[in-house]
């Protein structure tokens, strides 16, 4: 590579090519066809958020019915049918999908690269995870949902106990989402470990990228377990085999070993990227590089690690190993160690910067106080003797609210107000952002915090009434009063977004003073990224970017061409040609939808999918007529050689 | 573009700052430490306590509860004399200072049997036995519930327990061991008619009586129980009356059917039923 | 003021080895495929330590005969993996031409004998017990891989008859190498447990 | 992160201090002499001392933590852990864990082999150098310490012992239990030499961390199994444990438990060590300006 020194070119001009290189189609076709990872980004934020107001209406109703003892305004079927969908739509189809979404939609921009790796696998996992979800919900309106909890317990949720379609449903669409999520954490990690721009070596990767990495490996290590347990629990149903029957030699807790293997990982899932917002939002807003770097990796590194070995302390009701309790006991706690270095880490930052206030980073602080309050009644339950007092309580339930909505919600809010400039180029009303904040902050603890207190009197989860005389009436109304200020929040919320969004102020490129490269371009980015693929000299990219910082030069405006750099220290490589619009995503989640839906119905229908998802995947892989040109062109010698004879391969960091 | 428009925020980190920094963290994390090792040495004698505690002391007994959509069945089995087990439903008496070993069992789904006042949870698992121990010292009524999800009728699956001295217990106890008593007025002879006629026999066992059914709670004396249902209702004869004529409409899902029975039936019914003491 | 850039114009245009994106998807696909296939082990073991009539005394000893010849057959079908993986790295068509249809075959006759000869002989089915069914759960997954591995060795063979062959299938070739090995060698663990464990046992003990 | 497994192990021992009928001063006498463990180990402490006095390049942390291996190997086969072993699974277990992720990487971060060489003859040191740089012997060396063929052989090794009929062939036969041990620690080391200096070296850390972390979750899974199985693996333990006060069942879970929770720790101690020296590698090359186009001096 060599260094001009001249400024030669004309932006303008290549500007416009790389407008139609990568160019959005008109139409409905080109809107399923479309592979731009901003667009699919957006699409997993907003349709996330449907569901959130979905999951959220449905707690609404639940706050509803709990208001008094025997209350009747929903009977036992629709409210098992609501809390599951409630548990299941903000696991699955909410929490993380919007995390992954913000993933697909920064990753990229922070990076300093023009798409994801695998675009046209990115519109797939969107529109499976779409499919899923608008699955579960038909099946709900149509009075056929799951009643068995989020969790489909065996034999609750087995043959024998929940006959009709409802547990199927629930498990396809776990199969659903969790390919979805599966393909977004192949799309990240590949994404972050081979396109960085030149410079970004692996000390230099942005803190919400690390945790997007470290949120990937998870996944890909959690999920299968799921899919595998939920897969088991359809052929059980379908099929009739009897891996979870205890009379012919299968084991119901094989369920819970299994589902808890992914499910305590899937709580890091959800609140490491909160964590990976809460990092980006306080260097922006104390003007400092984030205190203790390597620290901060490393503990998302260990958190992932322990995630997979304390599984069981979601069972210990179930009578395990009496030796086994002093151990699992101290596995529990010893997650809470990197976790607090995580938040010390902060403190340092905070203390030691100029410290700013707006909207985003009240939620952080928001985030600080709720979270340690969840993380503090998590090393209660840690402990296995108050474990099994509270265990299946509220107090469990206003633990997990404290963690999940302290540790993702808070951030995820703060992240939509932080990111919002980028995405819309206005900024949303600062007035109206404190108040959503202040509404969320007392809503969230009036609503929750008595939930301990009920908890701690003996109020079971998921009943769908109680009786007088329980001393729980006063403190559930509490409760329910504190939702109608959350619900409250969300709408100032979505109001100030929707009216900014065509209202605001003109934000400018970077209305914080951020850091990350994301901040360099024009807001709303345009639709390639970078015009040319930035370098960066610096863990904090805009700031430490030297005034005639070099870009990159010598790759082509009139292809999708990327960039592809080292592993470790992000030396350019070689270049790869990405895909562009394709139809075939969408086809292909179709498909499968006819297989995998269709088998709840009549087994051979799986059969019927699988073949007419292999026609759609022949579709998938055909070359398009561009890149057999693009061969043309290089056999006549117009478009660089195909070396042929390479040399023996380089094999880098992986085997 | 190259980035364009950037501007250099003020070097805030030097050296000696962050030295400071890093002492701070570092005693934090260690405080951190120090106080989950206490956390863990407290939570582990007190978990060996109350896990261990009935072990080989005297005179502790043993009580069977097998969970049931939506009600517990408790059995005192008599290791001397198998066939003197006794059976009752939705209500466990134990004698107070004495250690009570609970085996846990189910008949369909997992249910998780609470006390709050007497110990913590232990799940009712297919397939495997389950066991903890309870003791209460001061008499009472202590109530109890199921804590896992296990269907519709979760939210009415109680049960309660009855803390007495020694001396009641084994008196309850020798009065539960024998079979119900004989009915004495012509409505009560009809009622117990009504009873074996009806569908009743088939689900339900009373002492004494040809009535072996295994799916209900057993009868023999249960109008010495105090609420219905599994702690829903209280156990009173107009309750009982509603509950005869149409369980599912008061707990939807239940496995009792509604009865057509006439008014003649259903008083003669009641009174035969207000025997079961 | 000068600007300086990073011209990059001399790199060259996608690679066929593991620098690629494809070759870390492929990887990382094999990694999630990989996890499913441990948690189905997982099970097996799980359900085996917690019967202690495991396999139920109704189920036959196994085969060995034809189940080792396929297993061995299988393995074997590495090294014609092996030769399309070198091959592609020097553009060498014919050997590559001629050990897809190899491995074709090798796919299609272990499917055939799995399906026409092994799974009727278990004596058993999904349905009979959790061990029929844990077993059964191993055999189909292993049996998807092993349809997706011949059927895409197969597209590849037939499109790069018929069409130009680009450097990415020379890419594809490789990577489909990779899950050839990947498909062979994570059905020596479950031939192992599904047909030489239930010999080793001491029945009785 | 470390001491508290330390202090985690006596835990549950310590909850059963009041049953045991073996005097601790008894068993602490049984201290396995066998030329067979006792040579091998003092000819290897001898030949490493003597390579890492004539040689400067290794450092003292580097020789430190060899001895500290050195005297895990001692614990786990020489002191009474060894003699325990036949009588309780749980002892059994930890002398295996020491052996694989105490000793194993604690010996292999002092570079043996680079001591070994140097702890040759001058005259010899060049030639036995070369021979094992020369091709065949290279390359089949690079192949069997690839991250990947190690990490197999070890969880081969790991898994096949457990099979109950070979566990037992152990205990009742010296050989036996030899060879298990040998080949617990011989697969150990190469897999944590493979990681830490095989041939990708620090570029390799990143894939080291996923090995790592497989390693853990197969172990830790073996380890989950033994915990939660409701019957004995190896009945051959039901007999000899009731001299200990446990129960043969507890034993046994005791021993899964090691597996599973104290192993995972120190897998996970090990797992982010290699990350933290990945990410200082970047740090290094960065500074050392491989990416020096990128660098600010220029105005």
């Amino acid at each position: 590579m060599t260094e001009l020194a001249v400024l030669p070119p004309d932006f303008a001009k290549e500007a416009a090519i790389m407008e139609k290189t990568w160019a959005s189609k008109p139409g409905v076709i080109g809107w399923l066809s479309e592979t731009g990872h901003k667009q699919i980004g957006l699409r997993y934020i907003v349709t996330a958020f449907l569901f959130f107001l979905a999951g959220g209406i449905e707690a609404a109703l639940m706050r509803i019915q709990l208001l008094k003892p025997e209350n009747h305004f929903l009977g036992p079927d629709a409210y098992n049918q609501i809390f599951t969908m409630h548990g299941s739509t903000m696991m699955f189809l909410f929490a993380v999908p919007i995390m992954e979404g913000f993933g697909v939609y920064l990753v990229p921009l922070m990076l300093g690269t023009h798409n994801v790796a695998f675009p046209k696998l990115n519109a797939f996992g969107y529109y499976i995870y779409l499919f899923g979800g608008l699955f579960l919900y038909t099946m709900f309106l149509l009075h056929a949902a799951p009643q068995a909890g989020w969790f489909s317990y065996v034999p609750l949720a087995g043959p024998q106990y929940s006959p009709g379609k409802g547990v199927d449903t629930w498990a396809q669409m776990i199969t659903f989402t969790e390919v979805s999520g599966l393909v977004v954490a192949v799309e990240l990690v590949v994404t972050t470990f081979k396109q960085r721009c030149p410079g970004m070596s692996l000390n230099r990767i942005p803190l919400f990228v690390w945790s997007m990495i470290v949120v990937s490996f998870m996944i890909i290590f959690a999920m299968p377990a799921v899919m595998i347990a939920s897969g088991y629990l359809s052929l059980d149903r379908l099929v009739g085999t009897h891996l979870y029957n205890r009379s012919e030699g299968g084991d119901p807790l094989l369920y819970q070993h299994m589902f808890w293997f992914f499910g305590h990982p899937e709580v890091y899932i959800i609140f490491i990227p909160g964590l990976g917002f809460v990092s980006s939002i306080l260097t922006a807003f104390t003007g400092r590089k984030i205190y203790g770097y390597t620290a901060m990796v490393s503990t998302l590194v260990v958190t992932a690690f322990l995630g997979f070995s304390v599984w069981v302390h979601h069972m210990f009701a179930t009578g395990l190993p009496q030796l086994g309790e002093s151990f699992f006991t101290a596995a529990s706690l010893m997650i809470v160690l990197p976790t607090g270095v995580q938040i010390f880490c902060w403190i340092a930052t905070i203390w030691s910067g100029r410290f700013r206030i707006a909207t985003p980073v009240m939620y952080v602080i928001g985030f600080f106080l709720v979270f340690i309050v969840g993380g503090l009644t998590g090393v209660m339950l840690a402990s296995i003797p108050i474990d099994w007092q509270v265990h299946d309580t509220y107090f469990v339930v206003a633990h997990f609210h404290y963690v999940l909505i302290g540790g993702a919600l808070f951030p995820l809010f703060g992240a939509f107000h932080f990111w919002f400039p980028k995405w819309t180029g206005r900024m949303y009303s600062e007035v109206m952002g404190q108040i959503s904040f202040w509404l969320l902050l007392i809503g969230f603890n009036v609503t929750f915090f008595p939930m301990h207190v009920l908890g701690l009197y003996g109020m079971p989860r998921r009943v769908y009434t109680y009786q007088p005389g329980m001393r729980w009436g006063n403190l559930n109304v509490l409760a329910s009063a504190g939702a109608v200020f959350m619900a409250l929040s969300v709408l100032t919320m979505i109001i100030n977004f929707l009216v900014s969004r065509r209202a605001g102020r003109v934000a400018g490129a970077n209305p914080w003073n951020a850091d990350t490269l994301e901040w360099s371009l024009p807001s709303p980015p345009p639709v390639y990224n970078y015009l040319h693929v930035p370098t960066v000299s610096g863990l904090n990219a805009v700031w430490d970017a030297a005034p005639d910082q070099p870009y990159v030069t010598g790759m082509r405006f009139d292809r999708r061409e990327i960039l592809i750099t080292r592993v470790l220290d992000a030396e350019p490589d070689h270049t790869e040609q990405l895909p562009g619009h394709s139809p075939w995503p969408f086809v292909l989640s179709c498909t499968m939808c006819i297989g995998l839906w269709g088998a709840i119905f009549f087994a051979w229908w799986f059969t019927i999918g699988a073949v007419l998802s292999g026609i759609a995947l022949i579709g998938w892989f055909w070359p398009s007529d561009r890149e057999l040109e693009d061969h043309i062109l290089r056999e006549k010698g117009e478009l660089g050689g195909l070396e042929l004879g390479m040399p023996e391969p380089v094999r880098e960091e992986m085997p | 573009a190259a980035i364009r428009g950037r501007r250099r925020a003020e070097a805030v980190d030097n050296p000696a700052h962050d030295r400071r920094l890093g002492i701070f963290v570092s005693t934090c994390a260690a405080v951190t430490i120090a106080t989950l090792f206490g956390l863990l040495f407290s939570s582990v004698a007190t978990g060996n306590a109350i896990g261990t505690f009935g072990k080989n002391k005297p005179g502790q007994i043993e009580i069977e509860v097998t969970g049931h959509q939506w009600w517990w069945e408790v059995k005192y089995p008599d290791a001397l004399a198998p066939a003197n087990q006794i059976t009752d439903a939705n209500e466990i008496h134990i004698p107070i200072h004495t250690p009570v070993l609970l085996r846990l069992d189910t008949r369909d789904v997992i249910h998780s049997l609470w006390i709050p006042n007497l110990h913590g949870k232990r799940d009712l698992i297919p397939g495997r036995v389950n066991k903890f121990w309870i003791q209460a010292d001061r008499p009472g009524v202590y109530r109890g519930q199921c804590a896992e999800f296990c269907g519709y009728q979760h939210a009415h699956m109680a049960l309660t327990v009855v803390a007495e001295s020694s001396a009641d217990f084994l008196k309850w106890k020798s009065h539960m061991g024998e079979g119900a008593p004989t009915p004495m007025t012509p409505a009560q002879l009809r009622g117990q008619q009504v009873f074996l006629s009806a569908p009743c026999a088939k689900c339900h066992n009373i002492l004494g009586l040809d009535a072996y059914g295994t799916l209900g709670p057993d009868l023999t004396h249960f109008r010495s129980r105090p609420t219905l249902a599994a702690g829903q209702l209280l156990n009173t004869r107009g309750n009982l009356a509603g509950w005869i004529m149409n369980a599912p409409a008061i707990k939807p899902g239940t496995t009792m059917p509604p009865n057509q029975l006439s008014g003649q039936e259903m008083s003669d019914l009641l009174a035969y039923l207000e025997t079961l003491r | 003021m000068t600007q300086r850039v990073l011209d990059v114009a001399a790199l060259t245009e996608g690679t066929a080895d593991s620098r690629s994106l494809i070759w870390w998807g492929n990887l990382a696909m094999l990694a999630i495929e990989g996890t499913m296939f441990a948690m189905a082990m997982a099970t097996y073991l799980y359900l085996r330590s917690t019967n202690l009539d495991w396999p139920p005394s109704t189920v036959p000893k196994p085969d060995l005969l034809m189940p080792t010849i396929n297993t061995v057959m299988l393995l074997l079908s590495c090294i014609p993996a092996f030769i399309i993986d070198r091959a592609s790295i020097t553009k060498n068509m014919l050997p590559i031409r001629i050990c897809q249809a190899l491995s074709i075959a090798v796919g299609l006759l272990f499917l055939y004998i799995q399906y026409a000869v092994m799974v009727p002989s278990l004596g058993y089915k999904w349905s009979s017990h959790a061990y029929g069914s844990v077993v059964w759960v191993i055999i189909g997954m292993h049996t998807l891989h092993m349809v997706a591995a011949t059927g895409e060795t197969a597209l590849l063979f037939l499109y790069s008859l018929f069409k130009p062959v680009l450097k990415k299938h020379l890419l594809d070739f490789r990577c489909t190498a990779v899950y050839w090995y990947f498909v062979a060698l994570v059905w020596v663990p479950f031939y192992f447990i599904i047909f030489i464990e239930p010999w080793m046992q001491r029945k009785g003990s | 992160m470390t001491v508290l497994v330390a202090l985690l192990l006596p835990l549950p021992a310590y909850a059963h201090a009041g049953h045991h009928h073996l005097e601790s001063s008894t068993f602490m006498r049984w201290w396995s002499w066998e030329p067979f463990v006792i040579l091998p180990l003092a000819i290897t402490g001898a030949v490493y001392a003597a390579g890492v006095l004539r040689m400067k390049g290794i450092r003292k942390w580097q020789i430190a933590s060899f001895a500290a291996g050195w005297i895990a190997l001692v614990i786990a086969l020489v002191s009474p852990l060894d003699a325990l072993g036949g009588i309780l699974f749980s002892a059994h277990m930890a002398q295996h864990e020491i052996l694989m992720i105490v000793a194993a990487p604690l010996l292999v971060f002092g570079r043996p082999l680079v001591a070994f060489l140097w702890a040759l003859p001058a005259a010899w040191r060049v030639p036995v150098g070369h021979f094992f740089q020369r091709d065949p012997i290279k390359k089949t060396w690079n192949w069997i310490t690839a991250a990947l063929v190690v990490t197999i052989l070890h969880a081969i090794a790991l898994w096949v012992w457990h099979i109950p009929s070979w566990y037992e062939a152990t205990l009742r036969n010296d050989g036996i239990h030899a060879l298990q041990h040998i080949s617990f620690l011989l697969t150990a080391t190469m897999f944590w030499w493979s990681l830490t200096h095989g041939r990708y070296g620090r570029l390799g850390y990143g894939a080291a961390v996923i090995y790592v972390f497989a390693t853990a979750g197969h172990s830790g899974a073996l380890g989950a199994l033994i915990t939660f199985a409701p019957h004995l693996w190896y009945p051959i333990y039901g007999a000899r444990t009731a001299a200990w006060g446990l129960n043969a069942i507890e034993d046994q879970q005791l021993a899964g438990l090691i597996m599973w929770i104290p192993a995972g720790v120190l897998f996970t101690i090990l797992g982010i060590a290699i990350f933290a020296a990945w990410l200082g590698e970047a740090e290094r090359r960065v500074a050392l300006g491989t990416s020096d186009a990128l660098r600010k001096e220029r105005t």
